[in-house]
């Protein structure tokens, strides 16, 4: 919501709204993150499938930030969500160690981790279930993952 | 309310893991531990992943499982699943789970 | 969470959780956030009587916010929540009207809306429900209401 | 997942008012103009709030009651609460309805 509308001329249905949360990057909020997005996302009033989809998505992005991002160390993750119309944009934004090869790191079955039990699908899903997925990254400054998708697009 | 709560059962040498009602990475943090030492103690030959309380489950899970597949391998025994429901089987299609992993 | 820790030496009974949320302020909203505020506190293992006493406060103060601050206009609220040992502290903010005297406005049904159907028991209701509450609020800037509640008290 | 339905039945000259399963500020914003509408046009004598759906109420819920309330008095009705459960009970023991509206 850019600027102060009245609300007799107020009409619901070209109105944007914005949400913005930030959390401690604990791994306990995965779930928090996925609640926070559905609550908000309530009002599209998505099908089971999309509503999955898209905690789905958000659930991978969040705990990338988390293991990839912040490593043995923590900070903090911002989640801002805008619903335009019957588009949802979800930005995930960690200030981690960042990717050095984005387009490495987006490969299928990629991780950086091979020690660990990650499996390197994370992307894939989130390429998946979004419409659009988008990532930026520096190294030593952060990532940021810009995700959208269009609800009741039943016919596509 | 607790969403988080994993079920080891050992029935002969087969292993029944019970997954929580969401798989997420910060539910599956104890399976890879705990799992292990049970295949290692119980001399266990089949392990069986539950999915019949789980109804979200994102890559984390994926990686339990062929986490676990890739060790029975190793041990020349194996990993099925049991239970999956509607979501969760898109889920093990999608990632070509079924290819690897049998569902009884 | 102030610093960067440790994951080693990280202990889960003093640490500090934090969360900070953005809405528009549209009446919807009410129940968004009291979603959030729950899944948040869930970490407490609150009982559903706590639970309810703080989603009730949370309801009254960004009620109060979307009618009161920012009346016939729209604005931003800012929900903060802290959570340190078994207490959490919750910041309600907005930017709209303030209030003019904060004494009158917290007595128990006192309305500056006649005509609608307020019954002027909202800060009566965040009083009872919560164990403290604090109201910093300055004309044409804006309010900022501060509540805590131990969670577990069952003695008290 | 409609938290916000509210419902209105009409039973000789008593009108009975489901409430909603969460009743806050925006859930309540139709109810006024809806059931003084409707108690003009039936020449409704009672009216009934049942509470039996709800498991949320803020004190937007008491202005509304309230709101009947003075009404009805004016028109020499009466207001009655019905159903309300444990949580329900409290917010209406806690900001003295009772005192002036009885539950049937
Ligand atoms: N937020 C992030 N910060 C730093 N590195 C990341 C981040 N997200 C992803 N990566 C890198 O990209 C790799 C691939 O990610 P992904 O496809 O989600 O697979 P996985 O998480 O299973 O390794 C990760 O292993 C990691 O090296
Ligand atoms: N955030 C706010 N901004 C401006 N005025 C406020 C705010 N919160 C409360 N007030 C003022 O204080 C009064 C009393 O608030 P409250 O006890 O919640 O009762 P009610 O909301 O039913 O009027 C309100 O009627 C309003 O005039």
């Amino acid at each position: 919501m850019k600027q102060i509308i009245n609300v007799e001329n107020h009409s619901i249905e070209t109105k944007t709204e914005n949400m913005k949360l930030e959390f401690d990057s604990y791994s306990h909020n995965e779930s928090f993150a996925r609640v926070v997005v559905s609550a908000f996302m309530a009002r599209l009033d998505p099908t089971i499938e999309e509503l999955e989809d898209v905690k789905t998505a958000v659930s991978e992005a969040v705990t990338n930030a988390i293991i990839h991002g912040y490593k043995n160390t923590y900070g903090v993750i911002q989640l801002c969500a805008t619903i335009k119309e019957n588009t949802i944009t979800i930005i995930i934004k960690d200030y981690g160690v960042g990717i050095e090869n984005v387009k490495q790191a987006m490969e299928p079955l990629y991780t950086g981790e091979k020690e660990s039990e990650r499996c390197g699908m994370g992307f894939a899903f989130m390429e998946a279930f979004m419409d659009e997925i988008e990532v930026i990254s520096k190294v030593n400054e952060g990532t940021t993952i810009i995700m959208k998708k269009t609800i009741g697009n039943r016919a596509v | 309310m607790d969403y988080s709560k994993v079920n080891y059962q050992v029935c002969e040498h087969c292993l029944i893991i019970q997954l929580p009602k969401e798989v997420d990475d910060h539910n599956c943090q104890g399976i890879k531990v705990a799992s292990e030492h049970i295949i290692k103690e119980k001399k266990i030959k089949e392990v069986v992943f539950d999915c019949s309380n789980t109804v979200f489950m994102d890559s984390s899970g994926i990686g339990i499982l062929l986490g676990r597949y890739k060790r029975m391998k190793e041990l020349g025994g194996a990993v099925y699943i049991h239970g999956e429901s509607g979501r969760i089987k898109k889920i093990f299609k999608m990632s070509g789970v079924y290819q690897i992993i049998q569902s009884i």
